[in-house]
């Protein structure tokens, strides 16, 4: 019988090994498997390579395991946030290194190593500094430039539900950038509001496939939503963002539709 | 001053422009504000490249859910008929040409289109770009929406950017707070003038040589 | 106000010109857009590129579209079937134009032109006769070969349901080739069995969202669950198939969960 | 020729060698059998390459439903658990090595481990490729399910194929109705030999000089 499920955080995250390349994802905080990372903090890994598409905000998550130190290189497209002081002070004082990717690049080689795909030409970034140095190549009358896949030894991803065969769902655009993810590396781990039984997801609407997912862990609802300690962002204007209703949270939790 | 479009009389006047069907990514900051602008009942399906196609306004207060912001991090909601995807989709769609429209700030546009809005070359700055080089690429039209001059007092509409460039010929159209210009084969094209600014005037701001649409000499 | 759906096949057709590309999704019989490619014939478009998995079977869809004479060329990876009579005769005859593209390299290079990859390298067909004289490159000590986009003008593909925007959920094994098909051509046409109103169709489950697609026109339940006219292929056993029984017909299109 | 695995026997063999847990790609034709003889209890995971894991047996007569089925086009079932893809992202799951196994069948075999299973190469065929191709290369282990010998007596384990290839050095092992063999860097090692088949009557067949794994002295 096949189980993905583990019984606790700490199995989730075991294995993985000092200077290993760990992708996380997650735009801003939506989507940041927080409960994972603070996992990989414990099990105490350091030098790691992070592959994300930021470097953390606020004090939790990303910027937390850059605050411990853990963290050697970061792959990313925007690193700069007006919370990413942890990143910030570590990239000023020398302390790690940064690989600078367009979101598009970005998700495309990440997409790419997961289907096997050698390379690929993308016209983003043509005529610009992130051009130099690399293969350029017209194709019907077009510039493109080749870009390589990326891969990592383990992925840290959060969705809304999985089975015990590692099909996964999410919700919103806490979606972004892991069903990919979930693709491109050895391990991929998964944190989850909620286990269901096989056969409980729509098979129309399950986003990862469990042949991607090699461990999953429940979390029960996530962190803004259980206790109170909301952490997002800001609004449109600037604001910090309120902590959701408590009837919002009850829908989103319920195994409500979504 | 008085003459010159504040930002919010400059994000009507771009979502004025936007057809009615149209799909479109607003970027992030100031193009954002075009999404409360857009024309009553005309439906423009709004793309967020963190994986959203029909994004709705800001929630009320309270209603925030974080699992659900658009591209600069910031709470949205859903209108019936959004669809949700993961980031490479939502690239493929933006590179492969799907979108019709994208809006962006810049620091410098040049007459070729050639446009620069992720860094100002600052050697002490942080870099981080973002979609700004997939996005600048990654539409049928790509319009520009930003003040003529920057604080400073220079103009971003320039011969040839010195800061660093985000895309090649990309941009169409520059909506500023003086003027629509058009990029065109002979360089900017002024397509309206706002208040009682003048060609004379445009031309000694950004020193360049300027030409008139035709539409611009009707519409006055 | 958007509203996509239109009002018949010939409007949902109108103007395919001789000489176009055109994709038509399916696998087999599985998604096949068969009232669509009847209206096709009907509007009297010849010397047809045709980009499809397959080239027909039996005597109706694709296999008629290829017996009116109306194809010039066909690209698709596996043109021979039990039932491919129609095919097999244009082509021995030297009536129509076959390009032979692997099944998976036919897939990602219809996806690459959707997603405006310039070219991307594969492995598949490394050391085959279809690699003669193509683009060889090594990348990482693996030889791949260079494959480029595939677009065309219109693309007929069949889904379940859709809303006025264009959005489109499929069922079962019929998604198939539909959802890259979508994006690949200037003008997409989607036959559904059913359009839905606005709003109706989960956000999280939505495969193809409407950006995709131009016309959608609604055909009601397939002819083979809605008239008796069956026209599946054969069991395991390579038997006829039968048709579906009406407990299950009357469960599969009454708007049920899929 | 009682000694000769039949083909039901055969699948039988294959499948008692698939572990539990396995994502597994059966490939059109006699492999699909495979799928009847999986041991009972045992979570096998099919993929189909036209877009669906969790692939279930052959419905019952009645039960069809033509928008499902495999990559023979026959008419297949759902599991609990079971997920739907398009094709791009199938064979992106293929091609990018996240298959534990594919079984396929052959018409030729090399020691080096190429496959020739598409075309005979006859001047008169209509050439059909499928999925062929992509499977070749798209598993960690490929498996061929096969006769040793053509229904002519021409041995279908050679030197050197002489049919069109489908994929360079991509298969890991071979079931035969006389013997299990694996592809090593000597050439064809046996794995195992079926009924009173010999090592020397296996030479003779194939005129390979082949080996025999220390597991296979063993378990005789």
């Amino acid at each position: 019988m096949i189980d993905k499920t583990v019984a606790d955080l700490r199995e989730a995250v075991a294995g993985i090994a000092d200077g290993a390349t760990v992708m996380v994802g997650g735009f801003g905080r939506a989507g940041q498997p927080v409960e994972l990372i603070d996992a990989l903090i414990d099990a105490g890994a350091s030098e790691l390579t992070i592959v994300s598409n930021n470097a953390g905000g606020g004090d939790l998550g990303l910027a937390r395991l850059i605050a411990e130190g853990r963290v050697r290189k970061v792959v990313c497209s925007f690193p700069r946030q007006t919370d990413s002081w942890h990143f910030d002070r570590a990239y000023r004082e020398g302390r790690l290194e940064l690989e600078l990717v367009p979101q598009g690049n970005l998700a495309e080689r990440i997409r790419a190593a997961g289907a096997g795909i050698g390379a690929f030409y993308s016209p983003t970034a043509v005529g610009t500094p992130l051009a130099e140095g690399r293969e350029h190549r017209e194709i019907d009358g077009r510039t493109y430039l080749l870009e390589h896949p990326i891969r990592a030894d383990v992925t840290l991803i959060s969705g809304l539900r999985a089975d015990r065969w590692g099909n996964v769902v999410y919700r919103r655009t806490a979606r972004n950038f892991a069903p990919i993810m979930a693709t491109a590396a050895r391990t991929t781990v998964v944190q989850v509001d909620e286990i269901v039984p096989l056969g409980a997801l729509d098979p129309e609407a399950i986003v990862t496939p469990g042949i991607f997912v090699d461990r999953v862990v429940a979390v029960g609802g996530r962190r803004w939503l259980r206790d109170g300690a909301f952490v997002g962002g800001v609004d449109l204007q600037g604001e910090p963002l309120a902590a959701p209703t408590a009837e919002l949270a009850t829908a989103q939790t319920a195994g409500g539709d979504r | 001053m008085t003459d010159r479009l504040d930002r919010d009389a400059l994000a009507r006047r771009v979502a004025a422009d936007i057809p009615d069907g149209a799909y479109v990514n607003l970027g992030i900051g100031a193009p954002t504000l075009v999404a409360d602008h857009l024309p009553p009942g005309s439906e423009v399906i709004l793309h967020t490249e963190n994986g959203m196609l029909g994004m709705g306004p800001a929630p009320a207060p309270g209603d925030v859910d974080p699992d659900l912001v658009n591209a600069g991090k910031l709470a949205v909601t859903e209108l019936p008929g959004a669809a949700y995807f993961h980031h490479a989709d939502s690239f493929g769609m933006m590179r492969g040409g799907h979108l019709d429209l994208c809006i962006l700030g810049a620091f410098q546009v040049s007459q070729t289109g050639d446009l620069a809005n992720w860094s100002t070359g600052a050697p002490d700055a942080i870099p981080a770009v973002g979609g700004a080089m997939d996005l600048a690429i990654g539409a049928k039209d790509v319009y520009v929406m930003t003040d003529l001059l920057t604080k400073g007092g220079e103009s971003k509409l320039v011969e040839t950017c010195s800061y660093p460039l985000t895309g090649l010929g990309c941009v169409t159209r520059v909506y500023t707070d003086r003027a629509v210009f058009d990029v065109t084969p002979e360089g900017f094209a002024v397509r309206e003038l706002f208040g009682t600014t003048t060609l004379d005037e445009l031309r000694e701001l950004t020193g360049l040589s300027l030409t008139l649409l035709p539409l611009t000499e009707e519409s006055r």
